[in-house]
């Protein structure tokens, strides 16, 4: 395994919520991120996924330090980022880039193309004047756009053109890691393709690292070599992208990798899919225990009480659920729906609230002794 | 299972809505911008139809056209026919225009969040068209829409149907708006991208909702949306749209199995799937789609396509038959079938598609050489 | 809501603490002073009943306010005094004006004029009603006028409508009322004799103020209430309201208004403010009783008391104004709430 | 005879026998006072018939007319209104620059700052409003002296309160946009973030708002005018203008309605040029 | 024909002005005033609408006369108030007047000598906030009282002889003593309810009067209604049996008013600009005011060119004021040479006074030392915000700058900062007006006494203040005018003042009101007035 890059300590990102209107208090945090724990190697490709809201974006952002953490690590080059002031940090940003999902949104739109790339290069003195000029156009060389139009405003461009725009500009101060936040969910399909090959190329090219954050678990699967997945601001698991695909272990995994349509009616036809009932809850109040229990299939009192921990249940693979302690549970439970008659169909159809709540033990018992 | 096996073989030959040469252009202050340049297809009784395509393909213009909703200024439907139950809909007076609407067909719009009116009350918004359409007392619109709030799976309905828009989740707008599309029974049903905006495991959610509800009333369904994947589980047919045209129509196992165009070879190989290996590369289709403002003589695929011939630049593909109930819009489309089919596939029977005629710009001389190119 | 209403209540009791304390600051550092002429004994007189000649604050200087044997002549420098500040004995707190007046106040009560013999709380009581019934009836017109002009060029955007709605609007907000409200006397009271030309005894009398004060917000409403529509009207509910098949008068009247009409809302509490001093014009023009006039002509004759009487009038007005539109707000558009 | 002691007073008007009556020089002439051109007639008349004919007086100018009439000293109405607009425009302009500078970058720093800081700057601005603005203006007038654009400065300091608003609350809805997280990380500083990224982008509202505080400074200084507090004369504007045309609306309704339609034009195409230089700022509008 | 319009020009008043009826619209005799009364209070009062209201409400000793016009005698200025006669004493400083029997008060009461006696003795009270307490002082003692100086009112020259005569003692012979009478600060007020009220006496639910009229109502910034009061002596002779009057604070308001039918008189004097269109209205009507409009010079700085005599001479020869009135004012007012009106009772102004002489003036300003306006400073010419001061102003600048190359800066400030700038002398040249008290010209010339409170200028001339003395100890009348008429000269040639023009009254009054004669102090008591019925029918069909 390659060196670590990034680690990652217990990270924290509450965002609190004032009221009053003289004096502010705060009332209530919203959890954005609440205890993350991982590392990012030289190298690679992490990818997280995960629902909207859950907290992706955050990490990404806490990580690069665009949020100053609540509490926690992020460890690079030896240096703690969170406790480092604005103007120590301001050297480190080179290294630490980000992409940003709406290339609509991330380009300012009254500067042309050349100003939004060599912006960079100015802040951190990189280059100026001709030197300058003649760095954005190579850099337009290198995301494949036409260096003539380094005059041209962003609005004068493709959805694919401009995130490339993005991507000259995060890789204009030669970073080492970049965070990726949805770089391709606002594309179209054939282009996202396009995107995610540069991509590939350009981290071979330069040896970068990504942070690939999205919530089309296909292109992560793709793109990414460890897949790493978010529910309500927390992890509840990380692994290989093949492991993850293959062996979820976490039942919002396994949710997720069920639910991702395949462009294929043949195995469309044959699959079987997990429908999770009800809403994602808010990070303003999150359940209790493990936050997914309230969705959870498999849940029972044991998760509404005590929170998992993130642990390695097999090499390179972590998982929070207190499933690792029960195995059997799991195929207990798929059984009994099934004797239930509870299909899909059935599921989706009325009682949303049937696997909403923790099925108890006992109840559980009945239903596999009936 | 039960859904499957309808979506096999439609129950009845029956057409409900049926669509000719449609033409829909908006004026922008860059030209004449062909949103939908000359559409055409049918939809039968409880069939359901998947629509894609990449973004701006005219898959919601053509959708919105039908039912009569093009904002004009700018927009304008410049041409084609649309037959709804036997009725003209192109023609339609204001006023039958608005007792088709949200009645016979209803729409489920792209966006839940904003598809909603923020202002007003669910129970206003639901009760609506059950008043409009229905006659029914209030009370009795209530009643109904709280019966419909359950069956799309929102619990306690009888609260919820009061509060507004805002205080419900993205999930549950969008059941919402299905609930409302639905109250109506509706003889047909557009959901143009259902889900883009929900999470995949809301999606799944809402996916099998509208299987399920199909099943249950009977409705047929036109599913519009750029996720190749989300038609896959649903759609019987499958519309490819590029460039305000249709470029392939067929069943939806067929034509993943054997794509009939180059556009939606394209399109799947570029889409990355979660059952595949990532070590394949993606293959995007080069180039960008056509400027609909200009005319476009030929295949607006042309410029982008590998199998590209002179002819493809200079005159417009009608729909060929490449095989029983597949058609695609490519000059060379039995090659493209056959080499997609491979060795399997006999050789496609060419077939000029008779309803199109009324376009007259192949003749005797380039069909023949259409032959002659497929069997070389 | 009622927390919020408190709340906003208590902290507007600050500001208009602060912005008495500012208006008096000010009100004190204007060149000259109530009581200057020979022949304004009355207003020595008020000026020493309310310890006027006090400073308001700890100065450095003691302000150059003294008044001179008999109170004939009131010395005064003319100019701010910028002095550096230092703190006034503990003992000689209580006798600054501030404080007499902030005490005064807690007391209910705003002094009384300086110059007539009533007190601030008579005169401005007299005069506040009219000066309401005319913002109110004004806006009424404005509203009345501007919604349905806003609404026509809206839905008919870019065309004759549209554009003449539009142009009447700029002239109407171009035309400064001192001109508009003697050009409707003329017309309507001295040529056609349909209204009295001055004066307020009957409701007919407030019809030509009304239309004079309330003809520029009406233009300005016209061009919020389009802006609004254009705006609404593209929204994708109003496209899922017509989708339904529902008529285009419920479309319009029942989906786009509400929201049409959040900017119109969120501008009525600036505007009655502005209807409110800006009526000091039209007052003058139709000889009304309002407190407009009192306003001007206080300042003009350093009537301290009436001065700062109506600025605490006013800005109480304007506290619960925007009060009264953030409520409307939260009754019109269901997403704001202050309760979160 | 006495040498006439001002060669530009006879801009009068001759009958066609190019005789100047006697009695209608008062109406004649429009660069002194009627008064003194009587007098200077008289002295001309050498023979006492109430008339003078050219020969009389070689140096007599050709006829001048007064295109859009005279006020009550005779001065030329067209030449006041001319002078009136560079008073007008400059204090509209000035003014509106100034609510420009203060509020642009105190609504920009409160919107971008925000939490406390924005919070106070917003209650300050909230106390200025219920502030009487009557009182300021004379405060000001006797701090900044009779300087008339030191005055409108001052006005102008008084308008910035809504720009910092509107300025707020653009540059609120804008930092949340990416590109402005984009700028963070890249590093560039926050006043460059300010000064760079979001008022650049704020500028289509901004500027439309500035063109509508242009008139409503002219109608400031107009209403300042009506109160008697505008400009000095015998400088004047449009607004003193009009409001001394108000006065004699009956008897001579040109003195009201010209400078009067002065205003209304000029407003009318602030707000078309507000329109068009908004969009002209906007690239997205430009057209190759 | 190619006439090109020009503002305020003399063809203006068109015909067929008659088209409205004064007060047609009114329900009964209706005038305004300018503005709302600071108080009912005689005592305490001061301006104008006050004095229109308290010559009506209140009857003192002595009244005012009908008219000022055409009278030799200055003592036919008033006519028996609640006095029937007064006699005078040989050394002229002792007045016993002799009050009539039937005076009574609202509430029923006599007013009695005693009445006055109180209500004196409290204008008189130290710190008591009465603008013209001065005018008492001309009564023996009565100045050290109010000064404190004098502590025992029995020293004083008031004694109440008899529930019905009053004898006055004065310190010097006072010619316009009966004026002085007739004035409200010398007004009975109810001392028994001022004792029990406070300053609320006045309130229209407590207020008594003694006049011919009651206050029935009062409503802030609207109006005031009288009605006639059933107890005044001399009601069988008051035609008017109610009054309304308005209070229009704008002049152009109170025009609009008066032309909708809803005034019988203007009330206020109307500027020109409102005026011009209906100077040849029937209803048209000036009468003269017993004031001047000038200039005052400032001529304490040293460095300033103003101290001397000759650049004041100057500056006075070279304002055209004929041309002023005639053409800027629209010959609304009376050209002025002199600093005192004319019409005074047995006065003359001295010689030509200041006539308009651009040669003369040229000459004085170059022996100044500025041939031609050379090496004049930029002075500047301070007046208060008010159209008509700035036309002045503005034309006057314009003299100034053709006869004398001189040029100037006009400088507008609000009435406040005027007023301090004046009082403290904050100026060079200033815009000032004055109205005469009564109808002496020393209500005119004491101003420029030394140490006068409203001198404001600094200039002080030795020769002067003793003419004014030697005038106060005279006792001859026509000795007394000459000596005055001396001064006058003085401050005229050496003075630091322009005069402009003579003030006059110009009201719209109908034309169908009987009683209305010109006043030069402008008071009209609504006791000598009548009103026939209107014609009002024929002037409203008349109106389109
Ligand atoms: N600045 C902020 N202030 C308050 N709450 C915030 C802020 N930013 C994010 N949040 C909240 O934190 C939670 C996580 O947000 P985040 O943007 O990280 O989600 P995400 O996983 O990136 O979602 P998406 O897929 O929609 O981008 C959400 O509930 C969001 O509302
Ligand atoms: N109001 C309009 N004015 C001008 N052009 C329009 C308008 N609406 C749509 N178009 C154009 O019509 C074309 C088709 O748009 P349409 O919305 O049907 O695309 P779509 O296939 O639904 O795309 P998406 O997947 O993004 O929803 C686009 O090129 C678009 O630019
Ligand atoms: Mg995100
Ligand atoms: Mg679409």
């Amino acid at each position: 395994m390659a060196e670590t890059l990034l680690s990652i300590e217990n990270l924290k990102m509450h965002f609190p919520v004032y009221r009053g209107a003289l004096v502010r208090r705060e009332v209530n945090r919203v959890r954005a991120v609440d205890g993350l724990n991982f590392e990012i190697y030289e190298g690679e490709t992490l990818g997280l996924v995960g629902e909207s809201g859950c907290g992706k974006s955050t990490t990404g952002r806490s990580i690069i330090q665009l949020y100053r953490p609540t509490e926690g690590k992020v460890v690079f080059d030896g240096k703690n980022l969170c406790e480092l002031p604005e103007n120590e940090l301001h050297p480190l940003r080179r290294d630490l880039q980000m992409i940003f999902q709406d290339p609509y949104g991330s380009l300012n739109p009254r500067m042309t193309v050349g100003d939004i790339i060599a912006e960079p290069l100015k802040v951190h003195k990189l280059a100026s004047g001709k030197a300058a000029r003649e760095r954005v156009q190579e850099l337009m060389e290198i995301v494949g756009l036409d260096p003539r139009f380094i005059r041209r405003y962003p609005h004068e461009f493709s959805g694919g053109q401009r995130q490339r725009i993005g991507i000259a500009r995060a890789l204009a101060c030669e970073p080492r890691f970049i965070v990726c936040d949805e770089p391709i969910s606002a594309l179209d399909v054939s282009i996202q393709a396009q995107i995610m090959n540069l991509m590939e190329d350009l981290q071979k090219e330069f040896n970068l690292t990504y942070l690939f954050i999205a919530h089309d678990l296909a292109a992560v699967r793709h793109i990414s070599d460890r897949i790493a997945v978010m529910y309500l601001g927390k992890m509840a698991e990380l692994a290989d992208g093949r492991e993850i695909y293959d062996n979820p272990l976490h039942p919002y995994t396994e949710a997720l990798i069920s639910a991702v349509p395949i462009p294929d009616p043949e195995v469309e036809k044959t699959r079987q899919r997990i429908v999770l009932q009800g809403d994602v809850p808010s990070p303003l109040n999150p359940p209790s225990g493990c936050v997914f229990h309230t969705r959870c299939p498999y849940a029972w009192e044991r998760c509404a009480m005590e929170v998992p921990r993130f642990e390695q249940a097999e090499p390179g693979h972590y998982v929070a659920c207190h499933l690792i302690d029960e195995p059997m549970r799991r195929e207990r439970v798929k059984t009994a729906m099934a004797k239930g008659g509870a299909s899909k169909d059935a599921n989706a159809a009325s009682k949303p609230a049937a696997s909403a709540a923790p099925t108890s033990d006992t109840e559980l018992k009945d239903e596999v002794s009936a | 299972m039960k859904s499957d096996e309808t979506s096999g073989t439609p129950g009845t030959d029956d057409v409900l809505l049926k669509v000719r040469d449609l033409k829909t252009y908006f004026d922008t202050d860059d030209g004449e911008v062909r949103a939908v340049d000359g559409v055409s297809f049918e939809i039968k009784r409880g069939e359901c139809v998947g629509v894609v395509g990449e973004s701006g393909s005219g898959k919601s213009v053509c959708q919105i056209s039908i039912l009569g909703l093009i904002p004009s200024p700018p927009g304008r439907i410049a041409g084609g026919e649309v037959t709804f139950d036997g009725r003209d809909l192109l023609g339609a007076s204001k006023k039958q225009l608005r007792s088709i609407r949200g009645n016979e067909i209803s729409m489920i719009w792209q966006d839940p969040m904003s598809s909603l009116n923020p202002f007003l009350k669910i129970s206003r918004q639901l009760i609506e068209p059950l008043q409009t359409h229905q006659g029914l007392s209030k009370e009795e619109a209530r009643e109904k829409a709280i019966a419909m709030l359950e069956k799309v799976g929102i619990p306690g309905p009888r609260e919820r149907i009061d509060q507004y828009p805002h205080q419900f989740s993205g999930g549950m707008r969008q059941r919402v708006m299905i609930a409302m599309a639905l109250l109506c029974e509706p003889k047909l049903l557009i959901a143009d991208e259902p889900t883009t905006a929900l999470d995949v495991t809301i999606q799944a959610q809402i996916l099998e909702l509208i299987k399920d509800l199909r099943t249950d009333l009977g409705t047929s369904v036109i599913v519009i949306t750029h996720d190749l994947g989300v038609v896959a589980g649903m759609a019987d047919r499958i519309i490819v749209m590029y460039a305000g045209r249709v470029m392939e129509v067929t069943a939806a196992d067929k034509l993943f199995e054997s794509p009939g165009h180059p556009y939606t070879v394209g399109l799947l190989k570029s889409v990355p799937r979660l059952d595949r290996g990532h070590e394949e590369r993606l293959i995007p289709i080069e180039g960008r789609p056509p400027d609909t403002s200009k005319p476009i003589p030929g295949c607006p695929f042309a410029p982008r396509c590998a199998w590209a011939v002179s002819k493809c630049h200079s005159e417009r593909p009608p729909l060929f038959e490449v095989a029983p109930g597949h058609r695609s819009a490519c000059w060379r489309a039995s090659e493209v079938y056959q080499a997609r089919l491979g060795s399997k596939a006999s050789t496609a029977r060419v077939t000029r598609v008779e309803e199109l005629a009324g376009r007259g710009s192949i003749n005797e001389t380039t069909l023949a050489e259409l032959d002659a190119e497929g069997r070389s | 809501m009622t927390r919020f209403i408190i709340r906003r209540l208590l902290s507007s009791v600050v500001v208009i603490l602060i912005i008495i304390t500012l208006s008096l600051w000010i009100t004190r550092q204007a060149p000259s002073n109530p009581c200057l002429q020979e022949r304004e004994a009355n207003a020595c007189a008020c000026i020493k009943e309310h310890a006027l000649d006090r400073p308001i604050f700890p100065v450095h200087n003691p302000p150059p306010l003294t008044p001179l044997e008999g109170c004939q002549y009131w010395e005064s420098a003319g100019s701010l005094v910028l002095g550096p500040i230092e703190v006034l004995p503990l003992s000689e707190w209580s006798e600054t004006q501030y404080v007499i007046y902030v005490s005064t106040l807690l007391q209910g009560s705003l002094g009384g004029s300086m110059v007539t013999d009533r007190t601030v709380i008579e005169t401005l009581g007299s005069a506040l009603p009219y000066t309401i019934q005319l913002g109110i009836q004004a806006l009424l017109i404005a509203l009345l006028i501007g919604v349905p002009a806003g609404l026509i060029a809206g839905l008919r955007q870019n065309t004759m409508p549209d554009y003449g709605v539009m142009t009447v609007a700029m002239v109407g907000v171009s035309i400064p009322n001192f001109v508009l409200g003697p050009l409707l006397i003329m017309l309507f009271s001295l040529k056609l004799g349909w209204f009295t030309a001055v004066g307020w005894e009957s409701w007919s009398d407030s019809v030509l103020p009304s239309i004079t004060l309330g003809l520029f917000y009406a233009a300005y409403i016209a061009r919020l209430t389009r802006g609004g529509m254009l705006e609404v009207i593209r929204k994708d509910y109003i496209r899922t309201a017509r989708a339904k098949g529902l008529t285009e008068q419920i479309v319009v009247l029942r989906h786009a208004l509400k929201g049409a009409l959040l900017p119109v809302v969120s501008y009525l509490g600036p505007a009655f403010a502005a209807l409110l001093t800006g009526s000091v014009v039209v007052e003058e023009i139709f000889n009304l009783p309002g407190v407009g006039t009192h306003f001007v002509r206080s300042a003009l004759n350093r009537d301290y008391n009436l001065v700062l009487g109506t600025i605490i009038l006013y800005s109480s007005l304007l506290v619960v104004l925007n009060l009264v539109v953030d409520i409307l707000y939260t009754v019109l558009d269901p997403r704001v709430s202050y309760d979160d | 005879m006495a040498p006439i002691d001002h060669p530009d007073v006879f801009a009068c008007d001759a009958d066609e026998a190019g005789l100047l009556h006697f009695e209608d020089a008062g109406r004649l002439v429009d660069i002194v006072s009627r008064g003194e051109a009587r007098d200077i007639l008289a002295r001309m008349d050498t023979e006492g018939q109430g008339y003078i004919t050219p020969e009389q007086f070689e140096g007599l100018p050709r006829p001048q007319r007064n295109w859009l009439g005279t006020d009550q000293l005779g001065r030329d109405l067209l030449s006041r209104m001319l002078f009136g607009a560079r008073i007008s425009l400059a204090v509209g302009l000035l003014a509106t620059f100034v609510s420009f500078v203060i509020g642009v970058s105190y609504g920009a720093t409160a919107g971008f700052v925000g939490g406390k800081v924005d919070n106070l700057m917003m209650r300050v601005v909230d106390i200025m409003y219920g502030l009487p603005f009557m009182f300021l203006v004379i405060l000001l007038m006797v701090v900044f002296g009779q300087n008339i654009f030191l005055l409108f400065i001052a006005l102008g300091a008084v308008q910035w309160l809504t720009m910092a608003r509107i300025v707020r609350g653009q540059v609120i809805s804008l930092k949340g946009q990416e590109f402005v997280e984009a700028a963070q990380t890249i590093g560039v500083s926050k006043f460059n973030i300010i000064f760079r990224h979001l008022i650049p982008n704020a500028l289509g509202p901004i500027i439309v708002y500035a063109t509508l505080t242009v008139p409503a400074v002219m109608l400031e200084e107009a209403f300042l005018s009506f109160l008697g507090l505008g400009v000095q004369a015998p400088m004047t504007s449009w607004g003193a203008l009009a409001s001394e045309g108000r006065q004699l609306m009956e008897t001579a309704p040109w003195l009201i309605i010209y400078p009067g339609a002065a205003l209304a034009i000029t407003l009318l195409s602030l707000n078309f040029v507000g329109d068009g230089l908004r969009d002209a700022l906007d690239p997205q509008l430009r057209k190759d | 024909d190619k006439k090109q319009p020009t503002a305020g020009g003399e063809g203006q008043a068109k015909g067929g002005q008659a088209e409205f009826v004064a007060g047609s619209e009114a329900e009964m005799f209706t005038f305004a005033v300018a503005a709302d009364p600071q108080t009912l209070d005689p005592g305490r009062m001061s301006g104008a609408p006050e004095g229109r209201i308290a010559f009506n409400l209140f009857e003192g000793l002595m009244m005012p006369g009908p008219t000022t016009e055409g009278l030799d005698d200055a003592s036919e200025l008033v006519v028996p108030g609640v006095a029937e006669s007064y006699e005078l004493s040989e050394d002229g400083r002792t007045y016993t007047f002799k009050l009539r029997e039937d005076a009574k008060w609202s509430n029923g009461k006599a007013v009695t000598a005693t009445d006055f006696e109180r209500s004196w003795r409290r204008v008189l009270t130290p710190d008591f906030p009465s603008d013209y307490q001065s005018f008492m002082w001309v009564i023996q003692n009565a100045e050290g009282f109010s000064k404190g100086e004098v502590t025992d009112w029995s020293e004083v020259g008031v004694k109440v002889v008899d529930d019905r005569t009053l004898e006055v003692t004065l310190t010097q012979p006072t010619p316009y003593f009966p004026e002085l009478v007739a004035f409200y600060t010398f007004f009975p007020v109810p001392m028994d309810l001022v004792e029990e009220k406070g300053n609320d006496w006045t309130r229209p639910e407590n207020i008594i009067t003694n006049g011919p009229y009651e206050l029935e109502s009062y409503r802030e910034q609207q109006d005031l209604m009288l009605k006639k009061s059933e107890n005044y002596w001399d009601k069988a002779n008051v035609a008017l049996d109610q009054a309304r009057i308005r209070i229009i604070q704008d002049t152009n308001a109170a025009v609009n008013a008066y032309r909708t039918g809803e005034l019988h008189w203007s009330g206020t004097s109307l500027p020109v600009a409102q005026i011009t269109g209906l100077l040849t209205h029937p209803d048209y009507l000036q009468e003269p005011m017993l004031g001047t409009y000038y200039y005052r010079i400032n001529v304490t700085d040293e460095e300033s060119p103003l101290t001397d005599n000759r650049v004041r001479q100057a500056l006075a020869m070279s304002v055209d004021s004929r041309s002023l009135v005639e053409d800027t004012m629209n010959n609304l007012f009376t050209v002025a040479n002199h600093f005192v009106p004319q019409g005074l009772p047995g006065y003359a102004s001295p010689g030509e006074g200041i006539t308009y002489d651009v040669a003369r003036a040229k000459e004085l300003l170059a022996e100044a030392g500025y041939p031609d306006g050379e090496g004049f400073p930029r002075i500047q010419l301070l007046y208060n915000v008010d159209e008509n001061h700035k036309l002045i102003a503005e034309a006057v600048q314009s003299m100034w700058k053709r006869n004398l190359g001189v040029d100037i800066q006009l400088v507008n400030k609000e009435w406040r900062t005027y007023l301090q700038d004046v009082s403290s002398m904050n100026y060079e040249i200033a815009r000032a007006g004055w109205i005469g008290d009564y109808n002496d010209p020393m209500t005119f010339l004491d101003m420029w006494e030394t140490g006068n409170g409203n001198n404001n200028t600094g200039w002080s001339d030795e020769e002067y203040d003793t003419l004014l003395n030697q005038a106060r100890a005279e006792r001859d009348p026509a000795k007394r005018m000459e000596l005055l008429a001396q001064a006058e000269a003085i401050v005229l040639e050496r003075g630091p003042v322009i005069p402009v023009y003579y003030y006059t009254n110009n009201v719209l009054v109908s034309r169908f009101l009987k009683g209305f004669e010109p006043h030069n102090r402008d008071i009209h008591l609504l006791k000598y007035m009548s009103l026939p019925e209107a014609p009002a029918a024929e002037g409203n069909e008349a109106a389109e």
